[in-house]
């Protein structure tokens, strides 16, 4: 099933000329004691890159961004931010080190209005707090009007703009994005990929979980396939879009006739 | 009902008789015969030291450590070992555990409950295990004929005399309209009903009447129903709620120079009133007076065990009186045998048989060990019980208060 | 009757005033034992000088009422006797209307009196409206005080989803205290109280450090906590018992008598600081939760903790905080609390646990102003729904006014019904 | 210190009428919480409707003791279905204050002058024996082992509740191994999962309060069968000392209930015992009076650290303490 | 695929009707504080035919499954499944007469293993019933056919392995997963799933989709609301559009994804580019510019 076996992660040579930011080394974490979830995984993440992270369900794509944000426990291995250990420190110490991150689930606060979501986002820098709802409702026009409503009667869609708009609060160095698309309707699908993609761009380092695999691979600077807890395969996004191994596993037919 | 338990359907012996019961000589057939005794009498007490009850129980145990120290003084062929339980209140169920423990140690009587309702989660057990129980406080109604092969007795008066007595004292004071506000639990209610017959037997009009519960914190709402009647004086008939209920009733703007006590409440509040509060205010309690001698040594064996001076006297004269009635009835029974003292109760208290009058233990003692009938008659009063096991007389005392707040006698 | 009643002893009434020879308000009281005490009134007051006769068993003696309408005379025996009363004496326009003579019995310790009430004898009894005054005044009072507890718990509640049992020993805790400082120790009144609310805070600290933050890391459920809670509201009452005991006891200042304000509202200087006092901290509260960054974070923590912790909000530094706000507003609540009853006991917390919770569940949990209207809520119930029904089942009405509205409005007056889908 | 009277006791108490009630309706409250995840707080109320309608159907009816024990279980129906109408649709916590809430109602209710004639106000009710004695089918006498001796009527008490025990646990264990148990954990879980499956939730509930509810009744006349029925008994303290039974011996477990009832009061027992022995032999600097205080912070303070260091209770799962919220 | 056309009797439109509709719905409004989530004039939704719902975030599509499936009231209207309204009906009502949903949100039985929640889902249990579940011998033989079902089914939605691990540990996508298959353990007539695959791996998307077309040729209806295109073009029979609470179009999906206005409000220009091109990172062949 997995990459694993057929082809060990080989990893593309690294741009020497950039920092490495976000450095996950043989990471072992794990929900339930004795049950490992991550085993031995690998990840780097060099300044100014969009990293995206695909794989199957329960792969523990999920499990790796809390493991770097210190929400999941870290067994053993080292998690570095800019060469300095981070590993198991709490996600609001990580918060002022610049690093922000966007849940897959309950990724919003139900009963505060969007208004209060997005303060709280910036809590740590309340000075910025109207500059920055001025950015993110840019990119959402739709949370506009609607900036009393409390977050928990929103729709799926609204609610993972919400999401995305509290993370982005923060302005932070390095974003974790947990499938940040999902639930948003194709116009924003893409709006928000292209956004993502314009942060990036000012130099923020993110890195990117998404099932929508195709339309991640084809922005992302490079990728991980993430299979069983291992990191199975990495290349640059185009390397894995092409790759028959990968779209058989992973990305599927569906979508290649259009693209 | 006779004393050794003609109906046998649910006695038995109890699980650990143990302890105590050896020195025994014999039944009761050994009664009122004159001679020597060598009897050790367990006393065990389930009155309340822990939750709602709790400001009940110290005087109480007071009454029978004195009595138990009394006896042992007097060393006349028997010897009263106390163990003092807690019965707590239904709240925490200290009880539960209490009594088995104590009946299972083999204690003869258990001196206890304070309030009626603990009493009755209780009682049946002791039956059961036919031991003697003596409550100081009771006052409901169906003890009187509860089926308890007569092995359940009480020394606190009945309500009906001291509600009467409260009822013409407050119609001779010339009040024609009157508040009640009172506890909803036999005690209180059985004095309101007293009460409320007498009063308006005597042309007076009780013109508001409120209950509260137990466990009730606040006390306006009563206090504001009763005063909206406008009434010329205000009956208390609670317990230690008064204390909250005083500084409300003075808040509202009443008089507190025209209410009326009873013995659950009427205490001594120099220490905790502003002078001349209750100047004025009157109140019944039943027993002659105390006396200070007998406070005094109440204190003293209280204190002696490490305790707080005691602050009020709630049915200390009630328990004391419940363990020398029982010491003599063992006496007279010349046993330790529930069912044996049980027999003996009526007698000793002057109930049955003519007996001469004793106001002390050690006098009736003698008088039991030279084959003499006696009557006591002790500090709660003049004891004599009925076939029941309850009190039937009693010494209503009427009390005034000065302008200290402090109580002085009027009979 | 249940019970034979024998007479022991024979007493004297009462009324034993200072007696001169000759006063005709008592006759014969020195050569019986016995007397028959009269009082005589119209329309409630006094009527002096009426003559009255008492006769029975061939005896027969008379006197004169005095300024307080009352005469006395001693009788031989302790059979009934007649008492008559003298129309002829009674001042003008005064008639007896009921049974003259009328006949008196004697009790177990002395005679029942004769006692005639003649007039209309109309009473003046206070109006329902005023009644209703004076029950709202006090439900508003009893409500602010009930609010300070509520919010404390609602926050404690909101913030970390614990239903705190043992809130009520927070509130027990600030009273005695007080207690404490202000009486045992002496300090005045106005140095105690504050000193007290800065412990109560303290034990919110103290709690939270000891025992909630080493929990909450080992992940123990909220139900599980919530029979902690338990556990510490016995251990937090007997320990209070065990101190001060079973007994009522008051702070200095408690009852002070109330003053007419407007109409047939009266409040005592005691009252309208305690509910100045609950106002300005309630409006401070307010405002700290909805103005104030942390005050919002509370809300946060409340819904996701780990997301606010993502948001960068130090959640243990906001648990805390929240400990000590409920700690002192607990603390506070108690005091005055022990001001409105008056009295602090050590159960006074338990006594109205039940009627905190209820009223932060009116409100709808986690809301604060919900807190703020429930108590009010529950507070004017209590003490106005007497005015309807025996006021033994008082907690009956508000309790089942609580069931009532949760029937309309499941989520309480003020919280909102969650999103399905 | 007289250990082995202390034991004695201990020993006897788990046997005692009292931890047997406990017993049954830590078993009611068990099917609410740990199998519906009903947190109903109002267990007092079913245990006061159950010992209430026992007492007063024979006092002021006369009903046979068997059929008052019908009455009770038709009691706690009739209060469940009461109960359940308006609470059931709330959501957990509002259920829980909104249960105290219904069972203080029921217990002021009681303790009111209001039904004076039927409930004998504050005083309760007691001398209702005589039935249930006269059924006893045991010879007279005192026997038994060691603690376990009691006289034929203490017997008669104690095994006719631990046969109730018996059906109950039995009853759980068929119904909670069965489909029907499923839907209970589901709606436990998350009701409106388990309505749009097409599960009638409203139904599942208010069958688990009842059948909750009618053995937190017959716990309640276990109790009262050798006692007496009053109000004040009935206090929330009672719903808070069972939970802490359930919880001590496991919530969804089927035994549980019956060892965490058994373990509370051994704890009592043994506590009652042992302090005032201790401040008697001077080993504490304590009155007997402060022993009886010592008593409650120490139970207080024991179910502190049991929750705290086994949450799942002694015989629950702790894999899944992991997911409880 | 289906010649499309056959399901409509008449040209597509807004609220056309069908030639067999399993359910028919007519003036459906439900406002939230002044604004209106939902307001369906008429609505059809075809048998034994797959119909996706889409339209742009807050349309109220979840608004509108929560009302057909009685998860909330409207403030008006009335619709009726397979003839029957069901207006007013409680929600267990409706998903016993086969009328079942899913949550966008899912909804997970923490502490039930994934095969119990997959038994639980199973409709018309003979030991459901309080009375016949204490006697096993009732219920024995239907519990083990019911397990079999689960565990194929599982197998199929790639959680087979997690079977006996509580729903709590699932990942998102396992959530949604189980979402779905518990769903069909009630062997509904007429599904509402709302956006099932949001969350789900493609690969696994695509061999899910083979299953749901093999449903429908069994007999079931499907109505499902999703955001994903690809999907949308490969199993849907007929589309349905809705905006701001309106059905704005309906038709084919080939048709209606053509819709100017719907390719403006929905859609969006780049449905079909390379993001990467856009955003300027590879050039049209796909190699690296930055
Ligand atoms: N309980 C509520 N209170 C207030 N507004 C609500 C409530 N529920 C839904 N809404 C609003 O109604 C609109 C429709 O929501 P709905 O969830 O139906 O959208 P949707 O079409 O499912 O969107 P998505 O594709 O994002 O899931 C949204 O704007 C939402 O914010
Ligand atoms: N809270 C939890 N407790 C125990 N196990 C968990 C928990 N959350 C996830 N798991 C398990 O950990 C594994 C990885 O989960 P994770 O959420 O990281 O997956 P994922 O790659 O993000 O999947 P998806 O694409 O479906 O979101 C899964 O097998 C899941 O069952
Ligand atoms: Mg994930
Ligand atoms: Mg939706």
């Amino acid at each position: 099933m997995s990459l694993t076996d057929t082809q060990p992660a080989d990893q593309p040579a690294p741009t020497p000329a950039r920092d490495l930011v976000v450095d996950v080394e043989n990471v072992t974490a794990g929900y339930l004691p004795g049950i490992d979830i991550l085993t031995d995984t690998n990840l780097q993440a060099y300044d100014g890159e969009l990293i995206g992270i695909i794989g199957p369900n329960g792969a523990g794509k999920s499990t790796l961004l809390k493991a770097i944000f210190g929400l999941v426990n870290v067994r053993s291995g080292a998690i570095l931010l800019r060469g300095e250990d981070i590993t198991n420190l709490k996600a609001n110490k990580l918060v002022s080190k610049g690093v922000g991150l966007v849940p897959q689930t309950e990724n919003v606060f139900p009963t505060l209005t969007i208004r209060a979501n997005l303060e709280m986002g910036a809590y740590q820098r309340p000075s910025q707090i109207r500059d920055s709802i001025d950015f993110v409702v840019d990119i959402f026009p739709t949370l506009r009007d609607r900036m009393n409503q409390v977050a928990g009667s929103l729709s799926g869609g609204e609610r993972q703009m919400v999401a995305m708009s509290r993370a982005l609060m923060m302005r932070p160095e390095v974003l974790l994005l947990d499938e940040p698309s999902a639930g948003l309707s194709p116009v924003r699908q893409d709006d928000a990929f292209l956004r993502v993609s314009s942060i990036n761009q000012a130099g923020v380092t993110v890195i990117m979980v998404e099932q929508n695999a195709r339309r991640c691979l084809q922005i992302c600077d490079r990728a991980y396939v993430l299979d069983q807890g291992r990191d199975a395969h990495s290349g640059t996004g185009r390397e894995l879009l092409n790759d028959e191994r990968v779209i058989g596993l992973y990305l599927g037919t569906l979508g290649q006739d259009s693209a | 009902a006779c004393g050794n338990g003609g109906d046998d359907t649910d006695n038995g012996e109890p699980a650990n008789t143990g302890a105590g019961t050896d020195t025994d000589t014999s039944t009761g057939e050994a009664a009122g015969e004159a001679g020597e005794r060598d009897l050790t009498l367990q006393v065990g007490t389930v009155l309340p030291q822990t939750g709602s009850l709790a400001f009940l129980g110290p005087p109480e145990e007071a009454g029978v450590l004195l009595a138990a120290e009394h006896i042992n003084e007097a060393d006349l062929g028997i010897t009263v070992e106390v163990t003092l339980g807690d019965s707590g209140d239904p709240d925490n169920r200290a009880y539960a555990t209490t009594v088995p423990q104590l009946l299972n140690a083999g204690t003869h009587v258990i001196v206890g409950a304070a309030s009626s309702g603990v009493s009755k989660l209780f009682i049946d057990e002791v039956i059961a295990a036919e031991r003697l129980m003596i409550s100081p406080a009771n006052t409901a109604a169906e003890f009187t004929d509860w089926n308890d092969n007569n092995l359940y007795w009480r020394t606190a008066p009945s309500d009906l005399l001291q509600g009467e007595v409260l009822g013409n004292m407050i119609a001779q004071d010339g009040v024609m309209n009157l508040g009640i506000i009172y506890l909803n639990d036999a005690y209180g209610t059985g004095l309101e009903a007293t009460l409320t017959e007498t009063f308006e037997a005597a042309a007076g009009t009780v013109v508001a009447s409120e209950p509260y519960n137990a466990g009730d914190t606040t006390f306006d709402a009563q206090i504001s129903s009763v005063l909206a009647q406008n009434p010329d004086a205000i009956a208390m008939i609670t317990f230690e709620e008064i204390k909250t209920i005083l500084p409300a009733i003075e808040a509202a703007g009443f008089d507190t120079g025209n209410l009326y006590f009873v013995d659950g409440n009427i205490a001594d509040y120099s220490e905790d009133f502003d002078p001349g509060m209750l100047e004025g205010s009157k109140g019944t309690q039943p027993g002659p007076d105390l006396g200070d001698d007998f406070r005094n040594q109440l204190n003293e064996v209280w204190t002696a065990e490490g305790n707080p001076e005691l602050e009020n006297w709630n049915y200390a004269a009630e328990s004391y009186d419940a363990v020398v009635l029982a010491a003599l009835a063992a006496l007279a029974a010349n046993s330790v045998d529930g069912p044996d003292i049980a027999a003996k109760m009526q007698e000793v208290s002057g109930g049955a048989g003519d007996g001469e009058q004793y106001d002390n233990f050690a006098d009736a003692a003698q008088a039991i060990i030279d084959g003499d009938v006696v009557n006591y008659d002790g500090p709660s009063g003049p004891i004599t019980f009925d076939e029941n096991g309850d009190p039937t007389e009693a010494t209503i005392g009427i009390f005034e208060y000065d302008e200290n707040n402090s109580l002085v006698r009027l009979n | 009757m249940l019970m034979t009643l024998f007479v022991f002893n024979v007493l004297s009434p009462a009324t034993a005033l200072a007696q001169t020879p000759d006063d005709p308000s008592q006759v014969n009281i020195e050569e019986h034992d016995q007397n028959i005490t009269v009082n005589l009134r119209h329309d409630n007051e006094p009527v002096e000088g009426a003559r009255v006769v008492i006769s029975g068993g061939g005896y027969e003696a008379e006197a004169t009422t005095n300024d307080r309408g009352q005469a006395r005379v001693g009788v031989p025996s302790t059979d009934p006797y007649e008492v008559f009363v003298d129309e002829e004496t009674l001042p003008e326009g005064i008639a007896v209307t009921g049974a003259n003579p009328i006949t008196v019995n004697y009790g177990s310790q002395f005679f029942q009196p004769g006692n005639f009430f003649l007039g209309e004898g109309v009473r003046e009894t206070a109006s329902f409206a005023s009644q209703f005054t004076e029950r709202l005044m006090n439900g508003i009072n009893f409500g602010l005080m009930l609010a300070l507890a509520s919010i404390g718990l609602s926050l404690i509640f909101g913030t970390t989803g614990l239903t705190n049992f043992a809130h009520a020993e927070m509130v027990t805790f600030g009273a005695v205290m007080a207690y404490f400082l202000g009486v045992t120790i002496a300090l005045p009144i106005w140095a105690a109280i504050p000193l007290a609310v800065l412990l109560s805070g303290a034990l919110g600290l103290a709690v939270d450090a000891s025992i909630w933050r080493p929990l909450r890391r080992r992940g123990i459920g909220l139900v599980q906590l919530m029979i902690l809670t338990i556990g510490l509201s016995l251990a937090g009452r007997y320990v209070f018992q065990m101190f001060i005991g079973g007994g009522t006891l008051q702070l200095p200042g408690a009852g002070g008598t109330r003053h007419q304000i407007i109409g047939p509202i009266r409040l005592s200087t005691i009252d309208m600081v305690s509910m100045g006092i609950s106002l300005t901290v309630l409006l401070l509260v307010a405002l700290w939760l909805l103005r104030t960054r942390t005050g919002k974070a509370t809300r946060a923590v409340a819904d996701n903790r780990s997301l606010a912790s993502a948001s960068g909000i130090d959640v243990e530094a906001v648990t805390r905080l929240v400990w000590v706000a409920g700690g002192a507003l607990a603390g506070l609540s108690g005091i005055l609390w022990a001001y409105f009853r008056p009295g602090i006991k050590w159960d006074m917390g338990v006594q109205i646990l039940l009627l905190i919770f209820a009223a932060v569940v009116l409100g709808g949990l986690g809301t604060a102003f919900g807190a703020l209207i429930g108590a009010l809520a529950i507070g004017i119930l209590v003490e106005v729904s007497t005015l309807w029904i025996p006021s033994d089942i008082k907690y009956v009405g508000a309790l089942g006014v609580l069931i009532l509205i949760l029937l309309v409005r499941p989520q309480g007056l003020l919280g909102r019904r969650a999103r399905i889908g | 210190m007289d250990w082995g009277q202390i034991l004695n006791n201990t020993a006897s108490f788990v046997l005692s009428p009292e931890t047997i009630g406990f017993m049954l309706a830590a078993i009611g409250l068990s099917i609410h919480f740990g199998y519906a995840g009903l947190l109903n707080f109002g267990m007092a109320g079913f245990m006061a409707i159950g010992a209430y309608s026992y007492a007063i159907s024979i006092l002021s009816f006369g009903l046979p003791w068997y059929v008052a024990m019908m009455v009770s279980i038709a009691g706690a129906v009739v209060f469940a279905i009461l109960l359940g109408i308006p609470t059931l649709r709330l959501r957990g916590d509002y259920l829980a204050i909104v249960t105290i809430a219904a069972a203080e109602i029921v217990r002021l209710l009681f303790q009111s002058q209001i039904f004076d004639e039927w409930t004998n106000s504050a005083d309760g009710l007691g001398g209702y024996h005589a039935g249930f004695r006269a059924a006893n089918p045991l010879p007279s006498g005192s026997y038994g082992i060691g603690p376990w001796t009691y006289t034929e009527t203490g017997w008669w008490v104690r095994i006719f509740g631990l046969l109730l025990v018996v059906v109950a646990v039995l009853v759980t264990w068929m119904l909670m191994r069965s489909p029907w148990g499923r839907v209970l954990k589901g709606i436990r879980e998350d009701e409106d999962a388990v309505r749009s499956l097409g599960k009638n939730v409203f139904l599942y509930k208010m069958q688990a309060l009842i059948i909750g509810g009618v053995f937190g009744a017959l716990g309640g006349v276990v109790i009262a069968l050798p006692a007496a029925v009053i109000p004040q008994y009935y206090l929330p303290s009672l719903t808070f000392f069972v939970w802490t039974a359930l919880l001590l011996g496991g919530a969804a477990t089927i035994f549980g209930p019956v060892l965490g009832a058994a373990l509370y009061w051994a704890l009592m027992a043994f506590l009652a015992g042992v302090l005032p022995q201790m401040a008697a032999a001077g080993w504490l600097p304590l009155t007997p009076t402060n022993a009886g205080n010592l008593r409650f912070i120490v139970v207080g303070v024991a179910l502190m650290l049991l929750v705290a260091f086994r949450p799942q209770g002694i015989l629950g799962k702790k894999k899944e303490m992991t997911f409880v919220k | 695929m289906h010649a499309n056309h056959d399901l409509a009797t008449g040209p597509s439109a807004p609220g056309v009707g069908k030639k067999d509709p399993i359910l028919v719905a007519d003036n459906i409004t439900r406002s939230f504080g002044g604004i209106k989530a939902v307001d369906v004039q008429h609505l059809e939704i075809p048998r034994n035919a797959i119909t996706a719902l889409i339209g742009p975030n807050g349309a109220g599509k979840t608004t509108l499954f929560n009302l057909l499936s009685g998860f909330d009231k409207p403030d008006s209207g009335e619709w009726s499944f397979n003839g029957r309204s069901l207006a007013g009906i409680p929600a267990w009502k409706a998903a016993r007469r086969g009328q079942v949903r899913t949550f966008q949100l899912t909804k997970v039985l923490q502490r039930l293993t994934v095969l119990e929640s997959m038994k639980l889902g199973a409709s018309k249990q003979t030991g459901e019933r309080m009375l016949t579940s204490v006697l096993p011998f009732l219920w024995r033989s239907q519990e083990k056919q019911i397990e079999v079902r689960a565990l194929e089914l599982l197998k199929k939605f790639k959680l087979y392995d997690k079977r006996d691990d509580y729903s709590a540990a699932l990942s998102g996508g396992q959530r949604k997963l189980l979402e779905m298959a518990r769903a069909l353990m009630t062997e509904p007539e007429f599904v509402l799933l709302d956006e099932p695959m949001a969350g789900v791996n493609p690969a696994l998307v695509q061999s899910l989709l083979d299953h749901v077309i093999d449903l429908k040729s069994e007999g079931m209806t499907v109505l499902f609301v999703e955001h994903d295109m690809h999907m949308v073009r490969h199993i849907a029979d007929w589309v349905v559009v809705m905006a701001e609470g309106r059905i704005v179009a309906e038709g084919p999906p080939r048709e209606v994804m053509k819709d100017p206005a719907v390719v403006d409000a929905y859609l969006g220009s780049h449905l079909d580019d390379d993001l990467g091109q856009i955003t300027g990172r590879y050039d049209a062949e796909g190699s690296r510019l930055s």
